[in-house]
């Protein structure tokens, strides 16, 4: 059971959505009631996923490895680590909450909808899972079809426009990442002998510093657009204004945090000089991206590209952790992963709450809401809260532990970065003011009723995740920290390590089966450079 | 005694002014009959090669060709037909709505 | 009974919960009981925790209580912990005693407001969130509460917030104290990667060792803390939001923007007194900016007609005062200061609010006047307030302020400007605080008729609050009399143990014996006659000959428009920070955003578009040009292979 | 100069005419019989290699069957001579065309000149082979070796007629010229 459980958790998703696809068009209830049970098994599979793992154990657990193309070298590999895990369970969370969420507010094409949902669900979830690269690629590629489908079909006015954008730009990484892909699968044969396209085995090869530089740049390429680093962001803010509710959530709640997921697991061990070597552009880069999503977003008028806006924020704080390049910034990192999904997945499923009923999304339409909505109001706030980063909610312990090791890694970073947490507090506040606060100036606002049940169904999980991970962020960062340590001391093999503390090649990489080839690798090849 | 070099440049030059048939002729019916010109050409030179090498296969491939091109004459000419019922002309120029 | 620290904190929180999850259910009683319940519960715990810190012998006076773990990471790991000590305990007294005498007195006061359960359930929020500040055990625990009470002072500011005024002034007190806590943020971060914690017993131990005394390492980190409390604790340059924030209810003002919040910057500073005793310089800082920030604020005070800013101004200039004596190494005379402030400057604007309420929510002081027969319980309880503030002997603040003079001008990090300038802001002080009583109490009747005929005398509970703090503001300054009275100053040896330094500067006065002493008692005499000078102008001026003031205003009238308009320093700080910013935003956005980023990609998706557009022009149907381009190919093929 | 050698250039020649004609002629139906005349002389150049079969079949299935079918549709289609296509287009464009024919024709040659050609193609009559080029070999090879091709060609062969018979067949009904593509130009019918 435990062996096949990665498997039935990325592929029920693909199964419901074959059973929705068998509903007939028309019985929207039957369609969402299958959905709505597939996802909140999927979700339960992930919790077990949860519970089973081994908190303390390093390397990959659940490791399956099957042969899957045998002449190609291509296998079915999956495995999971802390990093993988959280970002499994948030995922699964957020997929419930958003076929619950969007239980009213799609109307045309509801089977096509939700089979999306699905399919995206297993995309998702594979990325998170794949130890082969080839295998990535393939759930990375396929995860982008039904987000295509989600905003070019069900998404705004301009949602052609949007989704094509999305596609172009991921597309181009990702062509890039497969042109590198293939290079590193045939620098491994002439290396080993052996054709594989298997992440653990390829740690294990030392790859010539020029070469590192190109490999990373590609993989960097494709991982940054996801992430998005600025200046490759655009994309986002259509993606996320065009798409519908749900879709945003998932773009920003997950698909997001693919790219920087794909940071920490593919090019930080794969290219340690190579990481070292762009640290510090990628750090400035980040930089701006804080600041620059901060200083943009406080001027939007859209609230949902000023969430848009804050994503890019957001995520230049994590890139900034994981280029921190020590314990604390990437433990910060990837808990500010969990948490930018959590606080703005909640922003947006509000915004889309208040969008059903007023079908604007203009701050300035809005105003005096506290009057109509406590309650919504009240979610609101907290989300904010969340999202600026307050302490005792999840936000904080991020940014904290990311500035803490940025400040680190160049007490310049700290310094810059952490006027971000100011700007945020100015572009958050100001449109909260302007939609919550004040008087109610539209006759249309004086009708909106407060939230349903069911829309508190949707919020209370999300604020409960904002507190607990606030308040005792321990089960989280037990469960990341030996997987970062395991990153960081791939990280430290570099010839040039400048790293602050160096991490110890213990018999670290212990990677399940494929352990010993490893660390038979790596000690013979230590130092020789090609 | 004719080598059989001759024949292929009989050959040769057969093929040539069915190619330049093809690429110069208007009428669709002409280009037509080049195309079975270029098809002969291409027999005749099986056939001295069939002949030089001393086996029959290449009779039998000429044969099979000769199939080939009266069932290609049949489809062919009903196209022509149809398309003509459609516009009237046989200038092969006319019909470039295949275009862009 | 040191094991129920915790519950300080908590209880509050607990009377949150139930008051802000059940928004609004509950009947308004039961919301009273929850909301004042629990911080009595909080006060009567604080007092006995107190009495059995105070049984403890002197130098172990510590009660610590771990509760969980909070953040860990590599080596980095901070606790929810709690520290109760001789600093933390007096803090505790005045946030749970002054608080719970605010909860009190809102009940009067909010009793006929709509969002009556809302605002208890914030008062308690940040009763927890000052508590948890100033109960952490470590910097950033403390840094929680210091979030916290700024999140409380936003939502309370705002509390109104269908007055766009209000919700603008809790957004800008919320971004200024955020510009401090990135201060903070980077002060923490320096000292945990020296230090290696953030536990406040093993900096304050540990700091010596690491770094080097006067080290630009070390001032760095003394004045990022500083720029910290300079946002919360209002002092230049980031004054300004705490006059704004008048906009918020009354007791809100007394709570958070006199009595507790705003001394919490000075609280931090007396809690990492190990730290800025090792840095001069950054104490020179504090010192001069303590002391501009009270003339500044003061003189700005002197021009205002809202009464609640008259007061807002005088918070600030009494902030300053405090930040003068910690730098001047003087902690304990700034918490001394910060206690009985407290006391009296929550007086003063809960018989504001008591005045403002009789009024109507009239805060013009040029349409009161004669308030005096109305209002007598107000007025007697204010006044005493007033004495207090103005340093008259006896009252409590003539004590703590006569403490910081002293030191200013005796310490080593001292100097005989501070002091001037100390002086010459009490008396501004007193003038400007004679000039509300007059206004207020004084004088002709300028209310409309409408407004007189409402006009009444608080109820019960909101003139009890005031009788007790006029009683604390009376005989608060007792436990901390000067030495040449010939007494024990109780307040600063209780101090002692957690206070770097703070034997030194009294030894020092001890030492150098009676030539002190009676310099001393001569600085008393000319701060005191300076006082009582400037109370009689203000009774010549508001009192005895108005004329004289609106002549004297038209000779002064430049002064005054620029006193009235505070400096201009909110028009200012628009027109360099606010406005550019924006503007920057805005160019970042349409034109680096849209035009360059975007321009870039669609113009290469449109490169494309062109390129296909004129490529797809080759496709023209035509039959015998695709066939002539065949041959080409054949032709140049046949030629590459065969003759290539 | 033997017979072998004028029988070659003879045919060669008229089978050079026919085509030379075919396309010069303006009218589709000389260019037919024209391509009648070539297709004779390349059947007395099979026969003259051996291929007696082949040489029958090419004037009776080619000359005879195919090329009727071409009249015929010429004659039913009504088309007498060109004039009804147009100006001609530029000459530059006709020139590039016969210059990358003819180019093409150079080269094929230059490859024939420059092969080894097998030794004894230099005698085509001189060495009679028995039976070589009979029904009896030819269909020998052709129903064991290339039985299968064979078979596949019947079924194409089948296939083209069902097709031809299908495509020419007269639209009738309205409903299928809907379905026949509604960017098509209107539809005249010719009866």
């Amino acid at each position: 059971m435990e062996s096949l459980i990665l498997s039935l958790l990325i592929f029920f998703p693909l199964l419901g959505a074959i059973l929705v696809a068998l509903v007939p068009s028309n019985q929207h209830s039957t369609i969402k009631g299958v959905s709505l049970i597939v996802s909140i098994i999927t979700m339960i599979l992930s919790f077990a996923v949860y519970s089973w793992f081994d908190e303390v154990a390093t390397g990959m657990q659940f490791e399956v490895n099957y042969s899957w193309v045998t002449s190609l070298g291509i296998n079915y590999h999956l495995g999971i680590d802390g990093i993988s895990l959280l970002l499994l369970v948030l995922t699964t969370i957020l997929t419930v909450l958003c076929i619950i969420s969007s239980w009213n507010s799609v109307t045309k094409g509801v089977k096509g909808y939700f089979v999306s949902m699905l399919l995206l669900s297993t995309g998702m979830l594979g990325v998170f899972c794949a130890l082969d690269l080839f295998l990535f690629y393939v759930f990375w590629e396929v995860m982008l079809v039904p987000m295509y489908f989600l905003i070019g079909v069900w998404g705004g006015p301009r949602r052609v426009y949007a989704a094509i954008k999305f596609v172009l730009f991921t597309m181009f990484g990702s062509l890039l990442m497969l042109v590198a892909l293939l290079y590193i699968y045939f620098q491994y044969q002439a290396f080993s002998g052996e054709y594989t396209f298997d992440l653990l085995k390829i740690m294990g090869m030392p790859i010539a510093n020029q070469a590192q530089l190109w490999l990373f740049g590609a993989f960097a390429l494709a991982f940054a657009i996801k992430v998005p680093l600025w200046p490759l962001h655009t994309w986002l803010p259509d993606a996320h204004v065009q798409a519908p509710t749900a879709g945003s959530v998932i773009l920003a709640g997950v698909l997001l945090k693919m790219g920087t997921y794909g940071f920490i697991r593919i090019c930080l061990p794969l290219f340690p000089d190579a990481t070292i070597t762009y640290m510090p552009w990628i750090c400035v880069l980040a930089i701006i991206a804080i600041i620059y999503g901060a200083l943009v977003s406080m001027v939007q008028k859209d609230i949902k590209s000023l969430v848009a806006f804050s994503s890019v924020s957001h995520m230049g704080f994590v890139m900034l952790g994981l280029f921190a390049l020590n314990m604390q910034g990437m433990q910060g990192a990837v808990l500010q992963m969990i948490n930018h999904g959590v606080s703005t997945g909640a922003l947006f499923l509000i915004v889309g709450m208040i969008y059903e009923r007023r079908h604007t999304r203009m701050i300035a339409d809005f105003g005096g809401i506290a009057k109509v909505m406590p309650v919504f109001s009240a979610f609101f706030m907290i989300v904010t809260l969340s999202s600026i980063g307050l302490p005792f909610t999840n936000g904080f312990v991020g940014e904290f532990l990311i500035l803490l090791g940025a400040f680190k890694a160049n007490y310049i970073y700290g310094v810059v970065a952490a006027s971000g947490v100011i700007l945020a507090a100015c572009y958050m506040l100001w449109m909260y003011q302007r939609v919550i606060f004040g008087r109610v100036t539209h006759e249309e606002n004086k009708k909106l009723t407060d939230l349903t049940g069911r829309e508190k169904l949707v919020l209370i999980p999300l604020v409960i995740l904002i507190f607990w991970i606030g308040i005792y962020p321990k089960p989280f960062l037990r469960r990341i920290e030996p997987a970062v340590k395991v990153v960081l001391s791939q990280v430290s093999r570099a010839s040039t390590v400048q790293l602050n503390e160096k991490f110890e090649l213990e018999p670290v990489p212990v990677y399940g089966e494929t352990g010993e080839v490893l660390e038979k690798t790596l000690t013979d090849n230590t130092g020789a450079n090609r | 005694m004719v080598p059989v070099s001759a024949y292929l440049i009989l050959a040769v030059v057969l093929f040539g002014i069915g190619a330049i048939g093809v690429l110069t002729s208007r009428n669709m019916i002409v280009l037509f009959m080049c195309i079975e010109l270029m098809l002969n050409a291409a027999n005749l030179a099986m056939v001295a090669f069939s002949r030089a090498l001393n086996v029959v296969d290449g009779h039998v491939i000429v044969f099979l060709v000769l199939t080939v091109a009266a069932a290609e004459a049949a489809v062919g000419l009903a196209m022509i037909i149809t398309i003509f019922r459609n516009r009237e002309t046989i200038n092969i120029d006319r019909y470039s709505i295949l275009k862009w | 009974m040191s094991e129920y620290l915790f519950l300080i904190p908590l209880l509050p929180l607990i009377g949150f919960l139930i008051n802000g999850l059940l928004l609004g259910r509950l009947p308004r009683p039961v919301i009273t009981i929850i909301a004042c319940g629990s911080v009595a519960l909080s006060l009567i715990l604080s007092v006995m925790l107190f009495v059995e810190l105070k049984s403890l012998p002197v130098d172990s006076r510590v009660i610590e209580q771990t509760l969980l773990p909070w953040i860990s990471s590599g080596d980095f790991s901070v606790n929810i912990g709690f520290l109760l000590d001789p600093l933390s305990a007096v803090m505790i007294l005045v946030v749970t005693g002054v608080g719970f005498l605010i909860h009190v007195y809102s009940v009067g006061y909010m009793a006929h407001d709509p969002g009556y359960g809302r605002f208890f359930a914030y008062l308690n929020l940040f009763t927890f969130a000052m508590l948890t500040l100033v109960l952490a055990d470590n910097y950033l625990l403390m840094f929680v509460g210091w979030e916290g009470v700024g999140l409380c002072s936003y939502l309370l500011i705002g509390f109104w917030y269908h007055k766009k005024s209000a919700s603008d002034a809790g957004k800008k007190a919320f971004i200024v104290n955020r510009i401090g806590d990135f201060g903070f943020l980077i002060g923490l971060f320096i000292i945990f990667w020296n230090v290696g914690s953030l536990e406040f017993d093993v900096v304050m131990k540990q700091a010596p060792l690491v770094f080097a005394a006067g080290g630009a390492l070390i001032t760095t980190a003394c004045l990022m803390l500083f720029l910290g409390a300079t946002g919360k604790s209002a002092q230049i340059p980031l004054y300004v939001w705490l006059p704004d924030a008048m906009e918020g209810p009354t007791p809100v003002s007394a709570l958070i923007h006199a009595a507790t919040m705003v001394t919490a910057g000075v609280y931090m500073i007396a809690r990492s007194s190990s730290l800025f005793v090792l840095a001069p310089d950054a104490l020179m800082v504090i010192a001069i900016i303590g002391a501009c920030t009270a003339l500044f604020a003061a003189t700005i005070g002197l021009a205002q007609n809202d009464i609640k800013r008259v007061l807002a101004y005088s918070t600030v200039s009494q902030l300053g005062y405090m930040f003068l004596a910690c730098g001047v190494a003087a902690f304990s005379a700034g918490i001394f200061h910060l206690m009985t402030h407290a006391f009296f400057k929550a007086l003063l604007f809960l018989g504001a609010g008591s005045v403002i309420h009789a009024m109507s929510d009239e805060q013009d002081m040029r349409n009161m006047g004669g308030l005096k027969k109305h209002l007598p319980i107000t007025f007697m309880t204010m006044f005493v307030a007033t004495l207090a503030i103005s340093g008259i002997p006896g009252f409590s603040g003539f004590f703590s302020k006569d403490e910081i003079l002293w030191k200013a001008f005796s310490s080593d990090h001292g100097h005989v400007i501070f002091w001037v300038i100390g002086v010459a802001t009490a008396g501004l002080t007193a003038f400007y605080m004679f000039r509300l009583i007059y206004l207020t109490f004084y004088g002709n009747e300028r209310m409309s008729d409408e407004a007189k005929h409402h006009l009444h005398e608080s109820p019960k509970s909101m003139t009890v609050p005031l009788m007790v703090l006029a009683v604390l503001s009376l005989v608060g300054g007792l436990v901390g009399m000067p030495h040449i009275f010939g007494v024990t100053n109780y307040f600063e040896e209780w101090l002692g143990p957690v206070m770097a330094g703070a034997h030194e500067p009294v030894s020092h006065a001890l030492a150098s014996g009676g030539g002190d002493a009676s310099m001393e008692w001569l600085l008393m005499g000319l701060s005191v006659a300076l006082v009582a000078v400037c109370i009689f102008l203000a009774y010549y001026f508001y009192r005895k000959n108005l004329k004289a003031t609106t002549s004297l205003a038209e000779k002064l009238s430049g002064l005054r428009t620029l006193l009235v308009n505070k400096y201009y320093v909110d028009e200012v700080y628009g027109a360099l920070v606010v406005r550019p910013t924006v503007y920057f935003s805005v160019f970042l956005w349409k034109i680096i955003d849209v035009i360059v980023i975007d321009g870039c990609i669609n113009g290469m998706a449109r490169l494309g578009g062109d390129i296909s557009d004129t490529l797809r022009h080759s496709q023209s149907g035509r039959l015998r040009n695709y066939a002539t381009i065949f041959a080409a190919g054949v032709v140049v093929l046949v030629a590459y292979f065969v003759f290539g | 100069m033997n017979l072998d050698t004028v029988i070659f250039f003879a045919a060669a020649v008229v089978a050079v005419f026919g085509a030379t004609m075919m396309i010069a002629q303006k009218n589709p139906i000389a260019s037919a019989l024209y391509l009648i005349l070539s297709l004779v002389a390349q059947a007395i150049l099979y026969v003259q290699l051996g291929g007696l079969f082949l040489g029958s079949i090419l004037i009776v299935v080619y000359a005879g069957a195919i090329m009727v079918l071409f009249l015929f549709v010429i004659m039913l289609l009504n088309l007498r001579s060109s004039d009804d296509l147009g100006p001609p287009p530029p000459a530059l464009g006709r020139f590039t065309k016969y210059a990358f024919g003819i180019l093409l024709s150079v080269e094929l040659i230059v490859i024939v000149k420059a092969a080894r050609m097998p030794s004894k193609a230099t005698g085509v009559l001189g060495f009679p082979v028995e039976d070589f080029g009979s029904v009896k070999a030819v269909s020998t090879q052709m129903f064991t070796t290339y039985v299968y091709p064979l078979e596949l060609t019947g079924i194409l062969m089948l296939i083209a007629v069902v097709g031809a018979v299908v495509i020419a067949k007269k639209e009738n009904n309205a409903q299928v010229s809907d379905d026949s593509g509604s960017d098509r130009p209107a539809k005249k019918q010719v009866s």
